[in-house]
């Protein structure tokens, strides 16, 4: 475990015991089993702190990790667990959207298409990469990746972490709702199963463009959203600073959303978020895309309509009848 | 009627109440954009656009169903379907139920889509129309619901679909759920396109967010009336997230220019463009009922002597 | 018959005629019998001579002909023969390119989509349609349009008239030639019947790009070619002022491309060419548009196998064999 | 081995009548991109890839095919078409077809494409190699001829298609002739297409014209490699219209950058990539050769009870 990660606010806690546990780790290497003793001791209260700070976060604690700036990006998931990831470039109509990467690979012996989200570290990347923001041009990458996919009886993996599509002017221009829709339709009308894993923010439209799986994932400390929650306080509590109550409001964390049946599993993070062991995450993504995939690969489904099947019936409504209002839900 | 307010969203009822209360001051409007003083019944006539400046105002959605449906022809569909709370989502106490019925109050209508089928120019249509008045427009379970049955009925009634759209975004007290509307409304197009029937998109002033980035965009044939505001991001988003896009972006104009719209149609075409374009749509449909198609079979029209 | 047009080099001799008759008819319309007879005596001298100039056209002269800037455009043709027409703009990408039009029509009381490259007349028209080399998004206009057509079972109807298509860097960085591509490919999956005329220049891969007719029409003083004759002359001549042998060479006009094979039919021109007529000219494309629709109309063709075959066989070739050379064809 | 001469595409004979010329002053070569002199040995072993600079220099049609082909695979097809000259075209008293045969005996092929079928790692291919030495590249009816029987006998005998392009453009002395090549080889690669077989297309360095605007564009994956020249208008063209680009413009780098190409490999590394690309894009075909494929049903992974 990395303990050298940026703390968060709400981990302040955590700051004394780490400097104390430093000075004794030097001591420890030359120091008596007195030293070893206590540094183990202090050890043991760093991880119980740390593991009663993860025990019970609020969804802005994790909206807050999930923008961690240590926090694994897709490119190091796809490091760790697709070795042999050959990236393809370009939407084959304007450009190469840094933000959006994608590619062929082996998963589970089998050849699968990963697309996703990319934000940079660097000041330099995060330029590339637009800050994980897409570009038009990044969806419909996605899109034709995707298409590919279909084109070739290939499983698609996609991995969500966005703070929302770019939305400026030539963003309008070229436009980033029509490329967002496009992937929506594509990914409906594919005939291969499609698995969305939500590694940190997922966030609107720019979320659920490359989010349509048959099964959707989220990382334990992942949120989801329809809306930044800082959009959101700023329009409905007209008060920027209310984006704590508007994150725990929508309801944007990973168990929140598997309760509310909006997503499929969630992948745990190691204690203290997977920035301090994206090693240990990434086993944890691995062991359950391989369950998935064993899940996908036993089943001769017809996709398209399993995929239909499931979003159809996201949504939560009543039916009023004579009158009276009776409670009931969406489906027909 | 006070039509002003009216226009503005702040307050709506159905025609038939307005008409009672119509009062000899209500006679004349001024145009939002030329200012100048309108009467009443050209302005109705010209279905809200005025003569002088060709601002299009907005239509109550009973306006705009009739201008477009056969008289007498359209019946809603889905009209018992209301919003849950499934997230209890309240704001400084406020909550999400009591805005619901605030905003059925205010706008006359219980939910921000209005469906149903009627005929245009006797061509069976599915139609949706969205309600700004109704909490801006803004998406949830029910509207999505509601546009994805409309898609929905089209596949399955062998209708042509048309929506008219206008809309805030989506709606933030159902969180997740709201968006998953995007997904759920292009997976029934999706649908429909493998059935092969038309889907034209209608975009009324201001039109943002989850429903641009789906089923707007997703339209055989995209139309926008002139000046209609039209976008990603809405302008409160925007402002959230501090950015300024220069005033002409989020037209339909620009949009037109950039390739994303087929035609801006003025409202009081705008029927019989959607008619023309229908007839075009779905004449294959009458050339199958006409004669059933033949098996096809491979020939060579052109003598393969004159070719080599 | 309008003889008020720009002359061409090669008609200067009608000037003359044409002075002395505007003089005459100046007086005809209070003149006697014999002013009359005397003018219908020129008219018919300016006939022909008009006649004799345009009996045996060099391809070099069709070029000029073809670029005639009074030549009647697709839009001209739109007006006359497809009072209907509702356009359609945009490729939903990028941009909506002027240099080519398309939208639904009626024609022989069946809808069409019509395509077609537009020049401009004026200096402002010409600057929107970029003298009708079409940008990349114009043929991603086309193709969009075509796939719509196929969509929902419309015959297509294209018209070709342009120098090539934009070539600057812009073009090459929208994938100029990624778009022709993807316009031919989506023309050879259609199921639609595709009719293509080539209403005055159609040159090199800008032409091709949206003229992969089931059957391909031509106008009589219309030209089609690989490349612009300048062009040819000046790579294989070095020299651009052997335009009209390069014309000559390679065969670039209507008759001789059905001679070859390479072509369907030659729609006639009135005489002095369609800038003379246009309304006569528009009736000769219509006439030969309606012989076409209802060849087409009667036929419960494969148009996607027919189109293959009609492709399929252009080229000509021998086989060697045995080391001795044997005449023959490229078919299999 | 007058290499300098041959990469210049003045001259170009087979590898066999090379080597047997092969003198001692020729064991060195001076690269095209730094100048370096470079030992013939370790240029041929780098595949013509400066080890100092990384310049790409033109490989001979045989190495192209010992690049990619498992050793011993390839066996050429429709080696036997030859062009005719169906114009009768001359240039001040020049013949067409005396021009072709010069190309051939400079070219030491007949033809700007080399066509065949091989394996890449056991997997079956049809491949197609263009000639730059062949009258440039120039695509004539014969070249068209040998792409679009490349890619119907992928579509035929099911295997993945190669093709590696290079090309000055459309031949001229052929006419339209040559333009309808485009057309033709679309339509075969529509049909592959509809096969769901995979086509990577390789772009070697100078594609412009015909070839660019139909097969090079089509790929499924499309690889350059570094510092490839390819664009719409050849430089010849741009001349002749009076038409500048900047230096950078139709340079694989760009069209990478602009979106237009999925991968630049270098040539060391190409056969490689295209190896583990094909095995992805045939690994559906294992995966049905392994289990025949169950009748596809609807069913419902997740409870419905979870859903609402
Ligand atoms: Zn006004
Ligand atoms: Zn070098």
């Amino acid at each position: 475990m990395n303990r050298h990660v940026t703390e968060l606010e709400f981990e302040r806690g955590l700051a004394d015991i780490r400097t104390a546990l430093e000075r004794l780790e030097k001591a420890e290497a030359k120091g008596g089993p007195d030293v070893v003793a206590q540094a183990n001791k202090v050890r043991a209260s760093y991880d119980q702190a740390l593991t009663e700070i993860y025990r019970d976060l609020t969804p802005w604690q994790r909206v807050l990790i999930s923008r961690h700036p240590q926090r694994p990006r897709f490119l190091d998931y796809v490091a760790t667990l697709f070795p042999d990831f050959i990236e393809l470039h370009g939407d084959r109509h304007f450009g190469d959207d840094g933000a959006i990467v994608g590619g062929l690979a082996t998963f589970a012996d089998r050849s699968v298409m990963l697309v996703g989200e990319q934000k940079g570290r660097s000041t330099k990347e995060n330029i590339t990469r637009n800050f994980g923001m897409p570009h038009p041009e990044g969806y419909r990458k996605a899109e034709r990746l995707m298409r590919t996919a279909g084109k070739f009886d290939l499983p698609i993996i996609s991995f969500i972490d966005t703070s929302g599509a770019s939305a400026l002017q030539d963003d309008e221009a070229r436009g980033v709702s029509w490329a967002i829709a496009e992937c929506l339709k594509t990914q409906a009308n594919l005939h291969v199963p499609i698995i969305a894993v939500v590694i940190s923010e997922g966030m609107s439209g720019g979320a659920i463009a490359i989010a349509m799986g048959n099964r959707v994932l989220m990382l334990e400390h992942a949120v989801y959203s329809v809306i930044a929650p800082e959009a959101c306080a700023s329009q409905l509590w007209r008060d920027v600073s209310a984006a704590p109550e508007a994150a725990a409001a929508m309801q944007v964390s990973a168990s929140q959303l598997l309760q509310l049946g909006l997503i499929d599993r969630v992948i745990p993070e190691p204690i203290g978020g997977a920035h301090r062991d994206p090693e240990v995450a990434a086993q944890y993504v691995q062991a359950a895309l391989r369950e998935e995939f064993s899940l996908l690969a036993n089943e001769g489904l017809d996709w398209t309509t399993h995929r239909y099947e499931h979003y159809r019936h996201l949504g939560r409504m009543e039916l009023l009848m004579d009158g009276s209002q009776t409670t009931g839900n969406g489906r027909h | 009627m006070d039509f002003l307010r009216r226009a503005r969203g702040e307050r709506f009822r159905p025609v038939e109440q307005q008409a009672l209360e119509q009062l000899p001051d209500d006679v004349w409007h001024k145009c939002l954009g030329c200012r100048e003083l309108l009467y009443e019944k050209d302005f109705e006539a010209n279905l809200h656009v005025c003569p002088r400046c060709g601002h299009h105002h907005r239509l109550t959605v009973s306006q705009r169903i009739e201008s477009l449906a056969d008289p007498g022809t359209f019946a809603e569909t889905d009209h018992e379907l209301r919003s849950l709370d499934p997230l209890g989502f309240t704001i400084r106490d406020r909550r999400y139920l009591d805005r619901l019925r605030e905003a059925e109050e205010s706008a006359g209508v219980p939910e921000a889509v209005v469906s149903g089928t009627a005929s245009l120019d006797g061509r069976p249509i599915s139609l949706a129309v969205m309600v700004m008045e109704y909490l801006g427009g803004a998406v949830g379970s029910v509207a999505g619901e509601k546009i994805t049955r409309t898609v929905e009925r089209a596949c399955d009634e062998q209708r042509a679909l048309i929506i008219v759209s206008q809309s805030g975004g989506m709606r933030m007290h159902e969180g997740l759920f709201s968006l998953m509307q995007m997904a759920k409304s292009s997976a029934a197009l999706a649908r429909l396109e493998r059935a092969h029937l038309p889907y034209i998109s209608i975009i009324a002033d201001q039109t943002y967010g989850g429903a641009t980035a789906s089923w707007v965009a997703l339209g055989d044939i995209i139309i926008a009336e002139p000046g209609a505001r039209v976008g990603f991001s809405g302008p409160r988003v925007l402002q959230a997230i501090k950015i300024r896009l220069p005033e002409e972006t989020q037209k339909a104009e620009f949009m037109l220019q950039h390739g994303m719209v087929d035609l801006i149609i003025p409202r009081p075409q705008l029927r019989a463009t959607v008619s023309a374009l229908l007839r075009h749509l779905t004449s294959h449909c009458s050339a199958r009922k006409a004669a059933p198609a033949p098996k096809r079979r491979r020939i060579t029209v052109r003598s393969t002597e004159a070719r080599e």
